[in-house]
């Protein structure tokens, strides 16, 4: 066990914080491989391990051409024992190198979140900040796509009631590069969310914004920062990941009806960025969780609870649109039913903005 | 009590043997016809959310000498917990084709009501049911079983599962907590050599799971070659025990995955892929059994055909049932009251 | 499996609902045993299984003295292998039996939490109704002890989060017996979570209210159904569990000083009582909730996001006494400044009614 | 591969003998302080939240062979992980006395400054962890392993947990995968015959775990009579062969819990109970050395006396530290930046 010394810390200052983004496109699954191509390359005690992140490339392209280029020493295929693997990044990262950790969906985190939780999240308090945990669980979440009950989730609500590890859920491919340079940066265990929707898989409906502009050069997006990809003076919007994407949407459409949506792309639940969310509520006075998570005990009702302890009076209108407390359903009618759809978010919005 | 079985039983009749093919084929024509109708709306390019049949697709074709050669032991009453590929296990446990195909293409008229879908598959009539997530299902066949010993019935439970999930913990859980408490459980490893992309060599410490079962004292099994009398033969045996109250058993089988791990997977990792399609187990059968000279090809037009029609029927139902009402998405998260 | 022709259901319509306490006390463990005494005696299907529950009694006196009553086949220990054996009583409620099932300690809900959450929750769903799970799944929850980061969790926020289960947390021997009570007779899959600091362990502090009145006869306490158990015009507690107690405590110091504190003992999350918590908060505006959970993503966000969606206006204020997000320190000093103490919410009642 | 291994090494010097011996002393002086203080300031009555020692307490008593066999072996660049038992390990293992006593006395002087407690005990110095989640200090030993082999060294990692960690999911996934791997590790379950009050009889399908290790392709080995020098040979074995990158090996060790699970516990359900005394292993091997003509009146006397001062020392030096500033409860969540 050791204390790394932050050699990758200074680097990570030195890196250039969300620059301009240039104009060579990616998607964001070819930006996400990027990030962790590159900080193979300067640093050695990085690698991969998962299920069929190897000769697959990862069932959600997240390690693409990787094997290729570092082998089979680094890019490492497991059985599936995801508490041994994972288990085994906890105490590789103990003894200071920098795992990065596919769970192949996140809906699999009930057969190894004792790992995760009470000793990758809690290792580093236990020992009286001792002993760091530099380690980055990567996993695929969301659904749209029929994949039923146990591979439909988000889940991000449940890992962000979690304390001690950070939370990071981006929904383009700049982010996504820069958020994951930061995470395999960062000397704390970083859950780096990706839905598949927003990868940009050949084999998937994709969005428009699934391929966008990404820096050539390594640089971090700030994890505990939000972004209003959207300025707007009547309804806020505060959501994440593929969500961001149906609010953009549906702020274009109503735009041209004269209703002026912001949308604030959370990008890291923990730390939340309060701040932006109450500047946004502040703003506006009529606030719309979109949350692909279920509705309740998550991050819509964080949202709430951060506003109004900073001053209920700030708020005109708060409604969400989130997924009620039901498991995800097979059938693409009802799936299309509970899913934070366009049409669902824009019926909010009209509803709000004559709150 | 390691032991290898490839002998084929000696005492199966003419008639058990064309029953053993009888199964192999019906299943296949029913995962032919699957693969079929998911294919054939998903293009241009192949989007895995579109079409009747959306979602992930597990496909059995050439594992079914191992659901023919485990079911023709099982009765009604009997459980049987499968994984994410379980079509072959379900259609030999006898579920209804028209609920399965419902289900499969998202229903109303599906064993769930288009709620679960391929991987999610619960049978009352045949108790059968299955997991999405790979050694889950193991404990439920735990659970039936002990109802059923405390019931004082003579019933069992099978629990199957790929050579893949033997390498992840309820596996172990479930194997000694059933030879603790001598459970009429019988565990069936599918050994189809990958799970997904990563090959049992590479995942799996021992060259057989049945040598892990000396360590939970009870006996294993390894059968080879894919070969479906012998699967009757192993899993006679461990009924016997099971029913008898002598406890479980481990038996793995060395079965063949003919397509990808689902569909759309190009099996790039696959090195033998163009041997496989010779290693199919339905022709082999079918010679075998005509070697033999019991079975004519009038018998196997007859098989055929009757298979085409049971999965026809099947699969016309579903298409023309009624999808689901959205407006009921949230009916049966609960027996009582509204959900929250 | 087997659709259990609600023979239970009808004898849970024929018990009293809620009746009269009586004179009869007893501390919150005795009342629980007693419940599942008596569901045993008339429900052969019923049955107890999990760590130390046979010859030790549970390790929080869950099940003391039901080994003697109904011996080794139905009071039965098992092997630490707690994806099997609550597998196992999945399994078993799938064919009609209604097990009992103690995690030991919720903190353990990492290493099964997908039979849980996947399997236990889920099945009724998938299976479109035709497969029901009537399980209890009892869990001992709570700090105070110096128990340390791994064994004082409550969690209860992570468990109604995810959908499928109900979750019943009683804070006193009466609501401990009628809630257990109607756990047993549910055709839903049930988690009874108890607060080691409510059930009157003798080798526990206690507080005066883990000793109460308990009818001798059965009844239940209707799940979802919140309890005012203290009226008040100025301030209203959103509370539950071991914390309700600690706010009674803060309302009777605080009534001598003229501060009038309403305090809701929610006694369910799932299905939450939302009517009684807009209630409240419709009669007071100032709204505190204090959760011995995590604070962020939990309860608390809950509470605060469904006043707020209901009515935004009924807020004067919002606050929360929770536990920050922080794993549950080990040292006595630390672990008490970080729980929900009286003297943190006697503060924070205090700044509540001058708000 | 399974033999039983009970015969007494027969290269152990005097001096090993002897600081075997002296390992066994200090260990159990420690738990014999630690149980003075924790139910010093409990009563009246047994309240477990109050005292100076707060909370469950695990104690070792009966079980320093394991610790002295094993860590005899050990280099300071090795790692260790432990259960919620944890403190012969370590001991044994060199942690600092002082930050250990600290620690459980929840001091700001404490190896985790008091935040973690006695079963979560992180050394950086020692390489040494622990975890209160029963099984699930394996993996943590994989990764350290792991580490050590891509960095070259020479370094092993040692897993140890109970007998009742055994029939847990994470052993298996564990052993798979370090054998797969072949990671230099070794697991020792210490078999003390109770996962509290549930016998091993009662939770474990076979009479030996060690059994188990054919089952992954290593060696499985017991150890009978709570024997230090037969622990010292089986691990020395071991050690050989994983700094030889010859892969894990598997350790069972039967050894005996001589005080109750956790403090407070009256152990009313084992029957052995009045013996359990006479099965203590630090009085047989004193006489075994003494019979051996290796150990003196005087030479006990220093050690019990060292033993003595080495204890009160980091008992005293816990005492007399602070406790943690309540305004720090929330330092060290993370590393970087505040919580959210
Ligand atoms: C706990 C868990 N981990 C990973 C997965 C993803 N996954 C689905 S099937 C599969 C491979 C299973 O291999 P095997 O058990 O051999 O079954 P096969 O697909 O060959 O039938 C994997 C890794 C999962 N569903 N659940
Ligand atoms: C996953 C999990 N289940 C249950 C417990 C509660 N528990 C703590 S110690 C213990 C018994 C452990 O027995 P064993 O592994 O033999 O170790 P021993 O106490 O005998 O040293 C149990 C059940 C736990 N800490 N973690
Ligand atoms: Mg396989
Ligand atoms: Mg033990």
């Amino acid at each position: 066990m050791s204390i790394s010394t932050s050699a990758a810390a200074a680097a990570q200052m030195s890196l250039p914080v969300e620059p301009d983004a240039g104009s060579r496109r990616l998607n964001t699954a070819k930006a996400l491989q990027e990030a962790i191509g590159s900080q193979m390359e300067k640093d050695p005690s990085v690698f991969v391990m998962g299920e069929d992140v190897a000769a697959y490339g990862g069932i959600f392209s997240s390690t693409t051409g990787l094997l290729e280029r570092f082998g089979p020493e680094r890019i490492i295929d497991t059985p599936i024992s995801e508490t041994a693997f994972i288990g085994l990044g906890i105490g590789a990262a103990v003894e200071g190198m920098r795992p990065i950790v596919e769970l192949m969906f996140v809906d699999f985190f009930g057969v190894c979140m004792d790992q995760i939780y009470n000793h990758m999240a809690k290792i580093h308090y236990e020992s009286g900040g001792n002993v760091r945990v530099p380690m980055v669980l990567m996993t695929a979440v969301g659904g749209g796509y029929s994949d039923g009950a146990q591979h439909s989730q988000t889940l991000w609500g449940t890992f962000a009631h979690l304390p001690g590890m950070k939370v990071v859920v981006p929904s383009n491919p700049y982010d996504a590069k820069g958020l994951m340079t930061a995470a395999i940066q960062s000397d704390d265990p970083v859950v780096y969310m990706f839905h598949k929707g927003v990868m940009g898989l050949a084999w998937m409906a994709k969005n428009k914004r699934s391929i966008g502009a990404v820096p050539e050069e390594d640089y971090v997006v700030p994890i505990g920062k939000a972004k209003v990809v959207r300025e707007g003076t009547d309804v806020s919007i505060v959501t994440l990941s593929l969500s961001v994407h149906h609010s953009l949407d549906v702020a274009e459409k109503l735009e041209e009806e004269g209703i002026n949506v912001e949308v604030l792309d959370l990008r890291s639940l923990v730390p939340l960025d309060r701040e932006a969310v109450i500047a946004t509520a502040a703003k506006t006075g009529r606030v719309i969780v979109v949350d692909e998570d279920y509705q309740s005990f998550g991050l819509s009702g964080e949202i709430a609870a951060t506003i109004t302890e900073h001053d209920p009076a700030l708020l005109k209108h708060f409604s969400r649109v989130c997924v009620p407390d039901v498991p995800i359903p097979y059938a693409h009618e009802l799936e299309y039913a509970v899913l934070p759809t366009a049409a669902r978010i824009e019926a909010a919005v009209r509803k709000a903005a004559t709150a | 009590m390691t032991t290898e079985t490839t002998e084929v039983a000696k005492d199966l009749s003419a008639a058990q043997r064309q029953e053993l093919l009888r199964q192999m084929i019906l299943i296949r024509t029913f995962e032919a016809a699957i693969l079929r109708e998911y294919h054939a709306d998903k293009s241009p390019g192949f989007d895995i959310g579109k079409g009747l049949i959306p979602g992930e697709m597990h496909l059995s074709a050439g594992q079914e000498p191992v659901a023919a050669g485990l079911c023709a032991h099982l009765e009604s009453g009997d459980a049987l917990t499968a994984t994410h590929r379980p079509h072959h296990l379900a259609i030999a446990k006898g579920m209804n084709l028209r609920a399965l195909a419902g289900e499969i293409f998202g229903r109303e008229s599906g064993l769930g009501h288009g709620r679960g879908g391929h991987m999610h598959l619960f049978d009352p009539a045949t108790h059968f049911s299955c997991s999405g997530i790979v050694a889950e299902g193991f404990p439920a066949a735990l659970g039936q079983a002990f109802a059923f010993q405390r019931a004082g019935t003579r019933n069992i439970a099978v629990a199957v599962a790929g050579e893949g999930a033997a390498n992840a913990g309820p596996f172990h859980e479930c194997l000694n907590l059933a030879a603790l408490w001598k459970l009429p459980v019988i565990f069936v490893i599918e050994d189809n050599d990958w799970g997904i992309s990563v090959h049992r060599s590479a995942s799996t410490s021992v060259p057989s799971n049945a040598v892990r079962a000396a360590g939970y004292g009870m006996p294993g099994v390894r059968v080879e070659n894919n070969d479906v009398e012998a699967v009757h033969a192993a899993v006679g045996e461990a009924v016997v025990r099971a029913r008898a109250g002598n406890g479980p058993s481990l038996i793995e089988i060395h079965t063949l995955r003919l397509w990808g791990h689902f569909e759309g997977d190009a099996q790039g990792y696959r090195p033998e892929l163009a041997e496989v399609p010779d290693r199919d187990p339905i022709p082999a059968y079918e010679k075998q059994l005509r070697d033999a000279g019991i079975l004519t090809d009038a018998d196997l037009a007859e098989m055929t055909a009757w298979a085409g029609t049971q999965v026809d029927d099947a699969v016309e139902h579903a298409k023309a049932a009624p999808t689901p009402n959205p407006a009921e998405a949230l009916k049966y998260v609960f027996v009582e009251g509204a959900q929250s």
